[in-house]
């Protein structure tokens, strides 16, 4: 196995790049931090191959399984003996997965970036802030505690704040940063909660003892959380539940989407990297790292996680059908994606054949990584040639960027589940996996295939073919070879992936899953995204009034999917209306009549007594002798009766 | 009598014979004029001053009636050199008058008076200081003849004084009837708290004390007063006069009225309490500096009557370290105001606006002054209040102690009003820049000296702690 | 005359030094380099204190030395520190000397302001480590003159009104604390031997229960007032606002710990159980304080007021920590004041480097700031990170540890409080983003900002300093809080055998 | 000679002091209060005589007091009268109410 100290280079490197290029980026290195930042993450991706090779294939399995390896560990900050912050990186199946998928793709968005944010004044910070991601988001995937995990959720969190708000001259994307960093902190305040309560009862914030003691049945610590009860379900379904609302607001699940949509403010290289294939997959990670507990102690929670998946992948596919800027229906299809791995994880048992939901769902976020990130770079390279997001002013153009044509068909093809692609495979899985297990969940779950199949040929449709456009008014080319590299090299992996045995590698329990593709039960789904497609092609291929039509024959579906179901003007109503005008408004006025009044109060009150006393110095000599007297009169009166 | 004659009464003494030089001066060297007077008086008080220092020892005169000790000995060189700054600081005031002789022999007969009081050992004896103090004060008081307010002062004075004084000698006549003596010593065993005709006798003749000690029934004359005197008297009012009564005060209750402590305790406490609150309420609104002065030491008078409802040495002590703080930060400040009247005329808090920008040496003299009389430290002030109120503390009154600080709050407002006006306020004609003669230098000197040394260097403290 | 006397001679040694110098160059000069030898000062004393702590030397209270000031009271001048005293030290080392670096350009009677301002800082250090009730007390009033003189002479805005409002306020406080110092003068009078005011005896002494029950309200109360709890916190706004920013610097960084600081040692060491016995209350009366204060803020239109308010809030915490008396909590709360000091006296510094420039600090007149003033901007972020709680900065570290410690309090009441605060920290990022949204970001509103400059070298080395004691609390926190545990340790364990009597 | 008992005596002297403070209070003229003024101290000697011949035959105590209080009245009763008479100079009249310039 790789030392160490290699290990630990893959997240230190993206940090050391960050700081180089952040702190003497501006004057000194201008033009070089583009190379630097990339150059770095060649490095990081390498080693992550390497670990990721020999851990899989050198060091093999023990007893079965592979087992954890805790590469070094540090205590950070103490509470109390046994409970404490501890800085380590750990190794196990899905962590060394996910750091090949980061690196990978952060390799792909840094190459990318480098012709894509030529022309750019402060590229010197973007790279920065893009090295800061990495190293996070590696920071967070290698966490060996759970605290840990959660101080690099919260740095992933600030750089997709700082990316979004990267044009930070225009108003929309310094709200649209601002949103997100403040949904998602109201997420991370779930995911807090969930972690003291779980920490409190299991006594660790150590993830292998913290899992070992919650899903080993007979545990004392299983039994005094679950023992424990608020308002009618057990602590240890309140904790589990808050660390999904955490995960949910990071993966833009159903009620904490509306920040997703809007981070499409930031660059197509950031939304490829962030809001496709690494950050918003967080919330699955984090409830793939806890699955033993969710699955073994609290199949409540789990219940949770798989509706909640499945309503926001049928939700985000409805609205994606009718969304005219190219990214948020690439948005929108990343939610709805992101869906069915969380359903997938829901509906997943654990150990042996009803485990392969776990699998599936990995596996699609393996896959889903890999052409996410080609369809978003893909629409970057046709924003770059068309200079707008509007689908309308695009049209025709499979002749003016011909590899951008093939790569994002290939992408197009792979997420509607068409057989030879990667996508078909995963998604089958799941398909499967749910099949097995839940029902209802599987039917919403080929609807949406359908559904996803018709919106993605929606949008391939009306920006390749449709109407000829003019050839003149964009005179310049494709976009250089490094913006064509990383489509191509990512359209070769969306074409193999599917055929990586994903089960011998990932499992719930650790042991190895043989799956195979059951001809008979992909049929439907095949048949329907097929539907999907032509029904996609019928409309948009070429000029026709059909979409219209069907438009006024939906009527109200089609105007409520169209503005997002107004999810986002309720929590508009709730934070705004709410917090700031009600409760805002009256503490603020609160504080300024009320209690500064009463001091104020306090103080003229004082004033008046002096004065109205100031009344007895009358100025004549005699009322002075007079008050004297009754002085002496009332200390005999006081004396002689009262103190006796 | 012969040698032990001299050493007992030599403050006396001193005093006397100072009063015949200014008598010979006023009779011969008719031609002397305002500013050499000043230089002699002052050189001869610096004596007066040093011989107050010299060989204190404890011994009795005239049967009972004259009795001295180290403690009073010191109490004396207090107020010696109260009267040294006084006189120091009324240089400029001197300009303006043409019986300036006289001022210093009634300022003398005054202090004579004082003296005889505080070691009197007989009521006889103290009846006898309290009107040789009283009635040249109320002359005094109306020197400024050319000022209308003066010659009002005089009178509020002496007709205050003479019903007070009246109702003092009718509670005297009380005891008198009920134990047959006036001596100290002789009463003590007498006085028993179940007869309510003492109880009665022992209450006329606190009020001839409160009179003096301007505790709030009684204090109506004292606005008036300091407001219409010129202002070295009003500053001689303020704290030698006060002073004095404190120091008889201790005497009288700690000797004659031992039996009826309770009583008395709880008197003083009602009393100090009363006073600490109305003295705030009359200074909040203040405009004129000298009746801010006069209500503010109405304030520090009741604290003074804090220290004293406790009965051991450590109160007694604490109350004269305090008046020994209190004279030093009353006469920094009255040094500037005495100057800034006699020179300008303006004695209104509003005048003081800007105060800084022209001369910093009297505002910052002003401002540690009014700091020190607010109690707040590095200032000798902040331990002398501290003391008394620790002192009062070890007799568990915690309703006192609350009262007591809540009133230092209600006083640092109105001082801090000045300081504000000093520093912070604009004012399109302030005060301009004046040289000051050596001799205010000199008195404001020693006064800033005495302000920021007393309380951080302990030495002071522990000398009076050791004369008992 | 050990090396703790020197560090409060000093600062007094340096205000003269100050008022003997002539023209303003010398005056900064001298200033600056008294305090650097401070800070210089404070690191040896802190080195000198972790080598005897590591050669084993366990007792509480280190490198004592008392020589008796009025024997007859039990006044002595006791000085000793311990880890939670250190800190503070630390803290206020620092603050003070980048609060004269930001004030370089103070044109206006500059001697004097340097002066006061030394002064201010002398009263805190004496504060931090004396051990003795009366010099104790004699160092937190110490600073009252100059934090009426500084407000009123070089402040803004209703100064003479916010000047007045603060010395009477927190005079109020400290009339409180008095009463509360001689009700246990008196109380400790039942140990047989003369009452005293020294510390150290008086924790062993055990002061009665119903005379703790009435002591405790008057000296928490006290120490309160100066840690802005709810009912007395609206001398903070107004105080904060109208400050020069060295002065609001030391105001919110510094005098408001002396009251955190005041109720542990004080309040809590001397009357355990009455402590135990109000524990819910003050607890209340902190969530009240950590939101009330956290929406208050995000009405607020000018920057002063926005993070005034944010003090209040966070200082809420503080109190929030101690009234939980677990010694997670506890360690928790004296982070939360060290973070707390340095990041509100950046977020001043920042503030007033801004008023400096664009002469308002009306948040609706300022916009796109980011792009002329880069500097100015990123330290203006980092403060706000730090104080929404970002990892990696010293607000998480603080405030992580006082969640852990209160949560250890396992009945119902105390885990609202808990979730309450946690709570704060989404209000707080609200309130932080839009304030730094509305001033960094967007496009410039105003044309003649253009022309505007950035950092000075002082302001520059000022927000640097900061920065550095911040990233190092927020990156390597196992410094801080293994200086504190031994102090919290002392302080739980006469809690601890509190509870065991009632 | 004992045939008046000293109550009856007491009475008069105490009857004479309030005539004096209910003088001192009521009249307007400065002049007529300093003479009500005398009237107090009068009743006080008295007091110490009776007092002195009553109860305590032996001593004189009471009468060298009185004594002083006499001279020391007329001390006063001098300086008063100084005094009114330079406030008459300047105010114009000897009216108690008159003279209240200084006032609150």
């Amino acid at each position: 196995m790789l030392s160490a100290t290699y290990i630990a280079l893959i997240p230190l490197l993206p940090l050391a790049s960050f700081l180089l290029i952040g702190l003497l980026g501006k004057r000194y290195l201008k033009m070089a931090s583009g190379p630097i930042g990339t150059l770095s993450l060649l490095l990081s991706c390498a080693l992550a191959c390497i670990t990721a090779f020999q851990y899989f294939f050198q060091a093999g399995r023990v007893n079965g399984v592979f087992e954890k390896i805790t590469v070094f560990k540090f205590a950070w900050l103490n509470f109390s003996p046994n409970v404490s912050i501890d800085m380590g990186l750990v190794l196990d199946p899905i962590s060394v997965m996910m750091i090949l998928v980061v690196t990978l793709i952060a390799l792909m968005v840094h190459i990318y970036s480098l012709s894509y944010m030529k022309g750019e004044e402060r590229v010197s910070t973007y790279f920065s802030f893009l090295s800061l991601f990495t190293f996070s988001m590696l920071g967070l995937v290698l966490a060996s505690n759970i605290f840990q995990m959660y101080i690099f959720w919260e740095l992933v969190g600030l750089s997709s704040y700082l990316l979004i708000g990267f044009y930070f001259d225009k108003p929309s994307a310094v709200a649209a940063a601002k949103k997100a960093f403040i949904v998602t902190r109201f997420a991370d305040l779930g995911f807090l909660i969930g972690i003291l309560i779980l920490s409190f009862h299991a006594e660790t914030l150590d993830f292998t003892t913290l899992i070992s003691r919650l899903s080993t049945p007979g545990s004392p610590w299983l039994l005094s959380i679950s023992s424990a009860s608020f308002m009618g379900f057990s602590l240890l379904t309140w904790g589990l539940v808050l660390l999904f609302v955490g995960g949910a607001g990071k993966s833009a699940m159903f009620p904490l989407h509306i920040w997703l949509p809007d981070a499409m403010e930031g660059p197509t290289p950031v939304s490829a990297l962030i809001h496709a294939a690494t950050m918003v997959v967080a919330g699955v990670f984090m409830v793939a790292r806890m699955f033993p507990v969710y699955a073994l102690s609290c199949p409540a929670a789990l219940q949770v996680v798989a509706w909640t998946g499945a309503i926001s992948s049928l939700f985000a596919a409805l609205i994606a059908c009718t969304q005219t800027d190219i990214k948020r229906v690439l948005a929108y299809s990343t939610m709805s994606q992101i869906g069915y791995m969380m359903f997938a994880l829901g509906v997943s048992g654990y150990g042996g054949e009803n485990g392969l939901g776990y699998t599936a769902s990995l596996f699609h976020l393996f896959t889903h990584a890999l052409f996410k990130a080609l369809l978003f770079l893909g629409a970057g390279a046709v924003i770059h040639y068309v200079h707008s997001n509007e689908l309308s002013k695009m049209g025709g153009l499979r002749k003016h960027i011909p590899i951008t044509h093939i790569t994002f068909l290939v992408a197009c093809l792979a997420i509607a589940g068409v057989p030879p692609f990667s996508g078909f495979f995963s998604k089958e899985e799941i398909l499967m996996a749910s099949y097995q297990h839940n029902f209802p969940i599987y039917c919403i779950a080929l609807f949406t295939a359908g559904l996803t199949a018709f919106y993605m040929f929606r949008l391939y449709f009306s920006i390749f073919w449709k109407k000829e456009l003019s050839a003149d008014s964009h005179a310049h080319g494709e976009g250089g070879f490094a913006m064509m590299f990383p489509l191509v090299l990512l359209a070769l992996f969306t074409l193999g992936a599917g055929f990586i045995p994903f089960g011998k590698f990932i499992s719930s329990d650790g042991l190895p899953l043989t799956s195979e593709v059951h001809l008979g039960f992909s049929l439907i789904p095949v048949l329907l995204s097929l539907c999907g497609i032509f029904m996609a092609m019928a409309f948009y291929k070429k000029e026709s009034t059909l979409p219209d039509k069907a438009a006024t024959v939906l009527g109200e579906l089609y105007k409520a999917s169209f503005n997002k179901f107004k999810i986002d003007e309720v929590w508009l109503k709730v934070t705004k209306g709410f917090l700031f005008g009600i409760v805002g408004r009256f503490a603020a006025w609160f504080d300024k009549s009320i209690i500064n009044g009463a001091i104020d109060l306090g103080a003229s009150f004082a004033e008046v007594v002096s004065d109205t006393v100031r009344m007895l110095q009358t100025g004549k000599v005699q009322d002075y002798a007079a008050c004297v007297l009754a002085g002496v009169l009332s200390l005999c009166l006081y004396f002689l009766y009262v103190w006796m | 009598m012969g040698t032990d004659f001299f050493i007992l009464m030599k403050s006396e003494l001193s005093l006397a014979i100072i009063l015949f030089v200014l008598i010979f001066i006023k009779v011969f060297r008719e031609d002397m004029s305002n500013a050499s007077l000043f230089r002699l008086v002052n050189i001869l008080l610096l004596l007066n001053l040093i011989v107050g220092f010299l060989c204190n020892s404890k011994g009795e005169l005239f049967g009972g009636m004259f009795r001295t000790d180290p403690v009073i000995g010191f109490e004396k060189s207090i107020l010696n050199l109260g009267i040294l700054l006084i006189s120091l600081q009324s240089l400029e005031w001197s300009k303006l008058q043409k019986h300036f002789a006289e001022f210093y022999m009634l300022l003398l007969s005054t202090l004579l008076g004082m003296f005889f009081m505080m070691s009197s050992g007989n009521f006889l004896m103290f009846y006898l200081g309290l009107e040789l103090s009283t009635i040249p004060l109320a002359a005094l008081s109306s020197f400024d003849f050319n000022k209308m307010k003066s010659s009002e002062a005089g009178m509020k004075l002496i007709l205050s004084s003479a019903f007070s004084s009246a109702i003092l000698l009718f509670g005297l006549s009380i005891l008198y009837g009920c134990t047959g003596t006036l001596e100290f010593n002789a009463l003590a065993p007498l006085i028993s708290s179940v007869d309510h005709l003492q109880l009665l006798a022992f209450i006329l003749i606190f009020s001839g004390f409160a009179f003096k000690l301007s505790t709030v029934p009684f204090h109506f004359w004292t606005a008036d007063v300091y407001e219409g005197s010129p202002v070295a008297v009003t500053a001689y009012l303020s704290v030698v006069s006060k002073a004095s009564v404190i120091f008889i005060l201790l005497t009288v209750l700690y000797t004659v009225f031992r039996n009826l402590g309770a009583a008395w305790y709880d008197l003083l406490a009602i009393l100090a309490v009363i006073s600490m609150t109305f003295g705030n309420l009359f200074a909040l609104r203040q405009d004129n500096i000298k009746r801010l002065l006069a209500f503010s030491s109405i304030t520090q008078a009741a604290y003074l009557l804090v220290g004293i409802t406790e009965g051991s040495i450590l109160g007694w002590s604490s109350v004269i370290y305090f008046i020994l703080i209190y004279l030093c930060s009353n006469f920094a400040l009255f040094g500037v105001v005495s100057f800034v009247s006699a020179r300008y005329n303006k004695e209104m808090i509003a005048d003081y606006k800007g105060f800084y920008a022209t001369n910093p040496f009297l505002s910052w003299v002003m401002v540690l002054a009014l700091f020190s009389l607010a109690g707040i430290p590095p200032t000798a002030g902040f331990f002398g209040k501290l003391f008394l109120l620790t002192s009062a503390a070890t007799k568990g009154n915690t309703l006192l102690i609350i009262f007591a600080s809540l009133n230092m709050v209600a006083s640092l407002y109105y001082y801090l009003r000045v300081v504000k006006a000093i520093f912070i306020d604009k004012n399109e004609n302030p005060i301009e820049k004046t040289p000051l003669p050596l001799s205010l230098y000199l008195s404001l000197g020693v006064c800033i000296a005495g302000v920021l040394m007393l309380g951080i260097f302990p030495g002071v403290f522990q000398y009076i702690y050791k004369l008992f | 005359m050990n090396s703790l006397f020197l560090i409060v001679l000093w600062p007094a040694l340096s205000a003269l030094a100050i008022l003997l110098c002539k023209g303003a160059k010398q005056v900064r000069t001298a200033s600056l380099v008294a305090s650097a030898i401070q800070l210089g000062l404070t690191l040896y004393i802190a080195f000198e204190y972790y080598t005897l702590r590591r050669a084993g030397d366990h007792s509480p209270f280190m490198m004592q030395s008392n020589l008796n000031w009025f024997p007859q009271f039990g006044i002595s001048l006791h000085m000793g520190i311990d880890g939670i005293s250190l800190a503070m030290l630390l803290l206020t080392s620092v603050v003070v000397l980048c609060g004269v670096l930001v004030s370089w350009n103070i044109s206006y009677l500059t001697k004097e302001f340097y002066f006061l301002l030394i002064l201010l800082s002398m009263g805190a250090y004496g504060f931090f480590i004396s051990l003795d009730l009366f010099t104790l007390f004699f160092f937190l009033e110490l600073a009252v003159i100059p934090k009426f003189m500084l407000i009123g002479i070089w402040g803004s805005g209703r100064k003479e009104y916010a000047a007045m409002k603060l010395a009477l306020m927190l005079m109020g406080g400290s009339a409180l604390i008095l009463i509360g110092l001689l009700g246990v003068y008196f109380n400790s009078h039942t140990s047989g031997g003369l009452p005293t005011f020294d510390l150290l005896k008086l924790s062993v002494v055990h002061i009665p229960r119903n005379a703790q029950h009435i002591l405790f309200p008057f000296l928490f109360l006290g120490f309160g007032v100066f840690t802005a709890i709810f009912p007395f916190h609206t001398w903070a706004p107004d105080g904060h606002s109208s400050a020069p920013t060295a002065a609001s610097m030391f105001l919110a960084g510094i005098s408001m710990k002396l009251g955190g600081y005041g109720c542990i040692r004080v309040a809590c060491l001397l009357m355990p159980e009455a402590a135990q016995y109000y524990g819910p209350a003050i607890i209340v009366l902190a969530c009240i304080a950590i939101l009330y204060g956290a929406f208050a803020t995000m009405m607020q239109k000018d920057l002063k007021y926005i993070n005034a308010y944010s003090s209040v809030s966070h200082c809420g915490f503080v109190l929030l920590g101690i009234a939980m008396f677990t010694q997670t909590a506890l360690i928790g709360a004296v982070m939360q004041m060290v973070s707390h000091g340095l990041m509100t006296a950046l977020f001043f510094a920042v503030i007033g480097m801004l008023y400096e420039r664009t002469h308002t600090r009306m948040t609706a007149d300022m916009s796109g700031l980011l792009k002329i003033m880069p500097f100015l901007g990123t330290v203006f972020i980092i403060a706000g990170l730090c104080s929404l709680g970002l990892p990696g900065l010293s607000g998480f570290v603080s405030e992580m540890t006082i969640f852990m410690g209160s949560w250890q309090r396992p009945d119902a009441f105390h885990r609202i409080a808990t979730i309450l605060a946690c709570a704060s920290i989404v209000v707080t990022a609200v309130y932080i983003l839009r304030a730094a949204g509305k001033v960094l970001m967007g496009p410039i509103s105003n044309e003649h900002f253009r022309s505007l400059k950035d950092a000075a070298w002082n302001e520059k080395l000022a927000s640097v300093i900061l920065i550095l004691s911040i990233v190092l609390i927020g990156v390597a926190p196992f410094l801080l809080s293994g200086l504190i545990r031994p102090g919290a340790f002392e302080i739980m364990k006469t809690i601890a055998n509190a509870t065991v009597l009632n | 000679m004992n045939a008046i008992p000293l109550q009856h005596i007491l009475l008069v002297s105490t009857g004479l002091f309030f005539i004096g403070i209910y003088g001192f209070l009521t009249r307007r003229n400065l002049i007529t209060m300093l003479m009500s003024i005398e009237l107090t101290l009068n009743s006080v000697n008295i007091n110490f005589v009776a007092f002195n011949r009553y109860l305590y035959p032996t001593k004189q105590d009471g009468l060298f007091f009185v004594i002083f209080v006499i001279s020391i009245a007329a001390a006063e009763a001098a300086v008063a009268i100084a005094i009114i008479i330079n406030l008459y100079r300047k105010y114009k009249t000897i009216d108690a109410e008159g003279a209240d310039t200084m006032r609150f």
